[in-house]
């Protein structure tokens, strides 16, 4: 167990340095724009892994935490005549006002479950997008552009790097410390069975509604970082509603509701799916894509991690059952087990 | 620590069919109820009214003095009423401990002075150890570490009885605990309830296994189409031509009829 | 919408592409054995997703304009070599494209990619990199707004477009000018500010507005907004579409609602040929304008050429010829032009050139740059359908314009 | 005004039959499947493709094409049930069957972008022109059909349910799975058939669609599915006449916003839908959804 810990650490602290020197050693600016983007989708899907995984809320509506994170980041950066790494002092206020309009969202939303939650984030992500292309504030259809970074050329995509490394790094712990808490323990309780949950003491409105603001939060400083990469806020690139199930599938490849199956699922399908972008042209990436999926969905069902961890735990249960004592049961039992059967 | 748990007429109707007509009948403080009755007599329906998982349409409900008639389950849970479900509901994708550090251990407004009460608020070391405490009291502190949804269906059993002991309560419901368990699980199951009675705690208890209720409880409740026809100690009961009356007239008197559908209405 | 579409997949596949890839590159070592190593022309292209249509139209424009270059002797005695990647009409992915286009695969040249919404990010790539920014598809008022240096549109603006019409209007009689005018927007970069434009310039006139309202764009049918244009039944109807479903829409409801208004223009939509016609019917064409700087009619000899070369290549007929092939066939001429004028690749040179004021031909007509990097010589034009015939009828005295119709006829139906 | 609002009305009532008719076959396959079919939106615009090859190209009448159609989309719904949808299993379901249809929506307009490409295509018969002159006002043929057809669509729909022993199985497959299956139900062959059905009667929304949409793209699927989630969610779980209504509202609120603001008219479709589920988590016409145990 020790070994196994040790081993661990020493993963992540090469991890870590691995993202620390990645841009001394892939100078090439394509690289670094590469692993911002991946870095951008590691932090988003860690985010949204904190609400939707670990609560088993479906949130398809997470593009409006970071359409609202871009386009404060947008105005904000206009309004305010802030450009290089001024600009970034409104990242966290980007999140503030994410966070914000989390609040009301919330309370909507989480009052149904399943499939009505998952269609209301849907609509409220269309509004969201509707008020964008339609407020002067925004810009409207024209969509504002924001004040060019004075960096240099050669090291232009430095800055952006380490912030969105050094945010995702933060968002990859939190979503670590929550897991652990108490309070992710009753996240993932309302997960399995919220009634059950509210039955035995949570109070499961506040701690869900919580986990989308917090979720809501990381989600919009996101988006402003990536708006003032790209230079450009459009409703219909800043609200997007593919975001959303990049975002899904990427915590889905992964593992659903862990905290290394979203950055792992980042890290693969981002620069996975940008560079074959680059190298196909036609339609055919489209039905192979959707081949793709359906391969992953049908034969990896519970995400790369998961799948793995859960033979793991099944050797180590079996194990565990045979050398304790049983409790005063014989082996063979009336009634056979089945796992996973949430009841709504 | 103890408690008096009694309903006062209380009637719940779904879409026109009658589940609950004038339910009245009382769990004595301090001893194991069994509350028996055909299938769709209404006996997982008083359980869910009791508990707060639904309304009744006219009635009461009392926990000692105190009326807890439409509070929420939350509520009703922290007041020191526990419950199990007919199909257990257990959290199958968190580990046998983690479902243990779900229920708030800590009871307001419940009697006070229980031992074993604790603050638990953040899941400290203390909430852990009390939770392998009862893991060792029901017997499956082995599984401690293996998710949920792994385990049989009687270790299930094993664990909602558990978590439900977290909170300490005063009154403890269950909802079959020894359908579908095999009998040496069941003898088990039977000698922990009798033990935590003991220690005071107030249980009432659904049950079909008729060795079971008979051998266990001090008192006897019979429901029949949501109302309650006899009521005693078990040896009363047993010989009660209305009781028979109902039990045959449903053709179920199988005391290990298991698969009664999920859904009581 | 459709951006991100074509996202995420598995390992396997990258491993198969992975294969090709180094298989590709390790033959393209030795592809110029010739004297001279080509010009490489860097440009992303949105072939797949939101804007596939026009993106495919510009890459067959940029394949077209290098194929003639290479057959008439390269640039400075060196041929041309398009390097063209799918952008999916995604900005991230733009802004990758241009930056791998420039660093890794160290282009000479970039060409703009389609879509305002993506011109504005890239050129933002290529001013970071010194690169001079040629485009035809960046018209909208906020890829100016940045005062980029290097951005240079050889098209015409769009707020501009429907000036011919506006200045048609003035030059009719009062008693002829129609009364009342309608205009329907859709909410879009590039409908939007010319029908806006329009509406200010013709009220003045005496012409009325009895509607004046955006409507939301991308909703599956506009049968009320139809219905509410024919209801304040005006004598002109000036539609801000974006495209043909738009236009064909409120066709089929001024139909239904039997509304025949003495003038239809669309911003967008009557310019697509065979897609229009066969959208609306033949018949119903008839009489409907729409603004564009070029048409495959186009009366100058490089144009027909270009239009010659396109049936031969991609097959057809004339007509098939969208106007998107000739804007991106004019950002390769007008760049040939400069580096044949400064000899030049070096981005501050060119973008110096550009700005000196010059006067460059295309096939669009003559270009020449202000401060902005706007094409102030650009001519815009209204064509109109005629029996079945698309063709120039504003400004009334340029040459190869026919007599406009008007009024226009009723709905065939 | 007071004719600028009959006009709304009516545009509204008829545009709501006409999303009904398309999401028919999505809340059958909700209520009955418990599936978020994202596909929907990409379906419905196959349907269109099908009837314009038939229409523009064999020459063949639009209505007589449905008898092409709607069984050609009905094996096309059972072979994507049966491949992708059924072996799905598990507490993710919800959300994988959701990703198993975006997946499958993928493919399809692959396919299509690849047979049409990425220009528009329109059906444009004499119908979409058409209108009949009733109280004062133009309405326009191919909303009456649209709404004529999406009564007839959901009517059989009721007919089937209620009337037949199929039916009974589709409903008792629809309360409870594990039970209809332990009274002998084949829930997978039900389930399959249902969502044959429900990908059958979608071709019908698709002819319909393609005819009043001025024209339409492999992409146009992403217009209409949020449309067609919201009508279904507003609906209630699996309520199909509930859908009719639920749609007539909404187009109808769209259409007299439409009057006074455009742009903001579709925002009054989604908030309609928003602030109903807050004040009425179970739709319009749901069954609670959650039961007890």
């Amino acid at each position: 167990m020790t070994a196994q810990r040790t081993l661990r650490a020493a993963g992540l602290v090469v991890l870590l340095a691995v993202v620390a020197v990645f841009p001394l050693v892939f100078t090439n600016p394509t690289a670094t724009l590469f692993a911002i983007d991946t870095l951008i989708f590691v932090i988003v899907a860690s985010a949204w892994n904190m609400f939707s995984g670990f609560s088993g809320y479906l949130s398809l509506g997470h593009a409006v935490f970071y359409g609202t994170g871009a386009y404060f980041m947008a105005v904000a950066a206009n309004d305010w005549h802030m450009n290089g790494s001024a600009a970034f002092e409104l990242l966290p206020l980007a999140g503030l006002v994410a966070a914000l309009i989390a609040v009301p969202v919330g309370l909507i939303a989480l009052r149904v479950r399943r499939h009505t939650f998952v269609v209301i984030t849907i609509a409220f992500f269309f509004i969201a997008q509707l008020a964008a292309s339609n407020l002067s504030v925004t810009g409207g259809s024209s969509g504002l552009i924001l004040p060019s970074p004075p960096f240099a050329s050669a090291t232009f995509n430095n800055p952006f790097y380490y912030l969105a490394a050094v945010l995702a790094v933060l968002t990859v712990a939190l979503a670590w410390l929550v897991r652990r808490s108490r309070y992710g323990l009753q996240l993932r309780a309302i997960r399995d069975d919220e009634d059950r949950a509210a039955g035995l003491g949570v109070r499961t409105m506040p701690v869900k509604l919580s986990a989308l603001v917090l979720s809501a939060f990381i989600t919009g400083m996101a988006g402003a970082l990536w708006v003032y990469f790209i230079g450009t806020a459009y409703p219909m690139f800043v609200f997007d509603p593919l975001f959303d199930l990049a975002v899904v599938l990427m915590a889905f490849f992964g593992g659903l509701g862990t905290i290394a199956g979203p950055v792992l699922g980042a890290l693969v399908l981002e620069p996975a799916q940008q560079w074959l972008t680059l190298q196909t042209t036609g339609y055919e990436s489209e039905i192979l894509f959707g081949a793709l999926f359906l391969v992953i969905i049908l034969f990896l069902p519970r995400g790369v991690l998961p799948t793995a961890a859960e033979y793991l735990t099944k050797g180590r249960a079996v194990l565990a059952r045979r050398r304790e004592r049983p409790p005063g049961q014989s082996p063979s039992e009336l009634a056979e087990s089945r796992g996973g059967s949430s009841r709504s | 620590m103890t408690a008096e748990l009694a309903t006062r007429g209380i009637t719940k109707s779904f879409g026109g069919v009658q589940a609950l007509a004038e339910c009245t009948l009382t769990a004595p403080s301090g001893q194991i109820t069994g509350l028996i009755g055909p299938n769709g007599s209404g006996k997982t329906t008083l359980f869910n009214i009791i508990t707060g998982y639904e309304r009744p349409d006219a009635g009461q409900v009392f926990l000692g003095s105190q009326e807890i008639t439409k509070a929420a389950p939350r509520r009703v849970f922290a007041l020191g009423v526990g419950r199990t479900f007919q199909l257990t509901r257990i959290f199958p994708r968190l580990t046998v401990l983690e479902n243990m550090l779900v229920p708030s251990g800590h009871l307001r407004g419940g009697p006070a002075g229980s031992p074993g009460q604790r603050n638990s608020a953040g899941g400290g070391r203390g909430h852990r150890e009390r939770a392998m405490e009862l893991l060792a009291f029901t017997g499956i502190d082995g599984l401690s570490g293996a998710l949920a949804g792994t385990l049989s269906y009687g270790q299930r059993k094993l664990l909602e009885l558990s978590y439900v002991l977290v909170a300490d309560p005063a009154v403890v419901l269950l909802d079959e605990p020894a359908g579908g368990v095999n009998p040496s699980l069941v003898n088990h199951l039977a000698d922990r309830i009798s033990e935590l009675n003991k220690a005071g705690r107030t249980f009432l208890i659904v049950e079909h296994n008729m060795d079971f209720v008979m051998g266990l409880c001090h008192q006897v409740t019979v429901l029949d189409y949501g109302t309650v026809i006899a009521s005693g100690p078990p040896d009363l009961i047993r010989n009660d031509p209305r009781v028979l009356d109902a039990y045959l007239g449903s053709a179920l008197l199988d005391a290990q009829a298991a698969d009664e559908p999920a859904v009581d209405d | 919408m459709a951006s991100h579409r074509a996202r995420f997949l598995a390992l396997g596949m990258t491993a198969v592409l992975a294969t090709g890839v180094l298989a590709a590159c390790g033959s393209s070592g030795n592809s110029s054995a010739s004297s001279k190593k080509p010009i490489l022309i860097g440009a992303s292209l949105s072939l797949t997703g939101d804007f596939s249509a026009d993106g495919q139209a510009y890459q067959r424009g940029y394949e077209l304009w290098a194929s003639y270059v290479n057959s008439h002797g390269g640039i400075l005695g060196r041929k041309v070599k398009l390097i063209i990647k799918n952008d999916n009409s995604s900005p991230t992915q733009v802004d990758t494209n241009y930056t791998d286009l420039i660093t890794v695969d160290h282009v000479n040249l970039v060409f703009g990619p389609f879509s305002s919404l993506l011109t504005a990010p890239s050129a933002e790539v290529a001013h970071r990199y010194g690169f001079a920014f040629v485009e035809g598809a960046g018209g909208a008022p906020i890829v100016f707004s940045e005062k980029l240096p290097n951005v240079f549109d050889v098209s015409l603006p769009v707020a501009n477009e429907l000036d011919p019409f506006v200045d048609w209007l003035k030059s009719l009689p009062a008693s002829q000018r129609p009364k009342t005018a309608a205009y329907p927007m859709a909410n879009d970069p590039f409908a939007t500010p010319q029908v806006q434009l329009a509406q200010s310039e013709m009220q003045p006139l005496g012409i009325k507005t009895v509607y004046s309202k955006i409507f939301p764009e991308e909703v599956p049918d506009y049968l009320p907004n139809a219905d509410l244009v024919a209801h304040a039944n005006p004598d002109a109807v000036v539609l801000g579409s974006t495209d043909v479903p738009t236009v064909a829409s409120f066709i089929h409801g001024f139909e239904q609602q039997h509304f025949n208004p003495k003038i239809f223009i669309a911003a967008a939509g009557p310019d697509q040929g065979a897609a229009f016609t066969s959208a609306v019917g033949v018949a119903n064409a008839d009489g409907m304008m729409v603004p564009d700087a070029w048409y495959p009619g186009y009366p100058s000899a490089q144009s027909q050429a270009m239009v010659k070369a396109y049936v031969a290549k991609y097959g057809g007929t004339a007509s098939d010829v969208n106007a998107d092939v000739a804007e991106a066939y004019s950002v390769g001429q007008v760049t040939e032009q400069a580096v044949e004028g400064t000899h030049s690749f070096e981005g501050s040179k060119l973008i110096a050139y550009l700005h000196s004021g010059k006067i460059f031909t295309s096939v669009q007509g003559p270009v020449q740059f202000n401060h902005l990097g706007e094409n102030v010589k650009a001519i815009a034009f209204i064509f109109q359908w005629q029996d079945g015939k698309f063709v120039q009828v504003l400004p009334a005295n340029a040459k190869g314009s026919v007599k406009i119709l008007y009024p226009k006829p009723h709905w065939a139906s | 005004m007071g004719s600028e609002i009959t006009y709304a009305i009516a545009a509204g009532v008829l545009g709501g039959g006409v999303y009904a008719l398309m999401a028919a076959g999505l809340t059958l396959v909700f209520g009955v499947l418990d599936i978020i079919n994202v596909a929907q939106g990409i379906l419905v615009v196959l349907g269109a493709y099908l009837s314009y090859v038939l229409y523009r190209h064999l020459h063949i009448n639009l209505f007589v094409g449905l008898l092409i159609t709607v069984p050609a989309m009905f094996g096309i719904g059972v072979v994507i049930y049966w491949l992708f949808i059924r072996p799905l299993r598990g507490s993710e379901r919800t959300s994988m069957t959701l990703l198993a249809c975006f997946a499958v929506a993928l493919i399809i307009e692959g396919v299509l972008y690849r047979e049409f490409g990425s220009n528009y295509v329109s059906i444009n018969a004499p119908v979409t022109s058409a209108s009949v002159h009733v109280l004062g006002i133009y309405l326009p043929d191919i909303y009456l059909y649209g709404f004529g057809l999406a009564v007839l669509t959901i009517v059989a729909l009721y007919l089937m349910l209620y009337r037949t022993g199929f039916g009974r199985s589709v409903r008792a497959t629809m309360q409870n799975q594990t039970a209809a299956r332990l009274i002998g139900i084949d829930v997978t062959r039900v389930s399959a058939l249902t969502f044959g059905i429900g990908t059958g009667v979608t071709a019908i929304g698709g002819m319909v669609y393609g005819s009043i949409s001025g024209g339409f793209t492999p992409n146009s699927g992403y217009d209409l599915i949020s449309r067609l989630l919201a009508i279904v969610i507003l609906a209630g779980l699996g309520s199909i006449g509930g859908a009719l209504a639920a749609a007539v509202f909404m187009t109808t609120a769209e259409a007299l916003v439409d009057i006074w603001q455009p742009t903001w008219a579709v925002a009054v479709f989604y908030l309609a839908m928003i602030i109903i589920l807050a004040v009425r988590p179970s739709g319009l016409f749901g069954r609670r959804a959650v039961r007890a145990q």
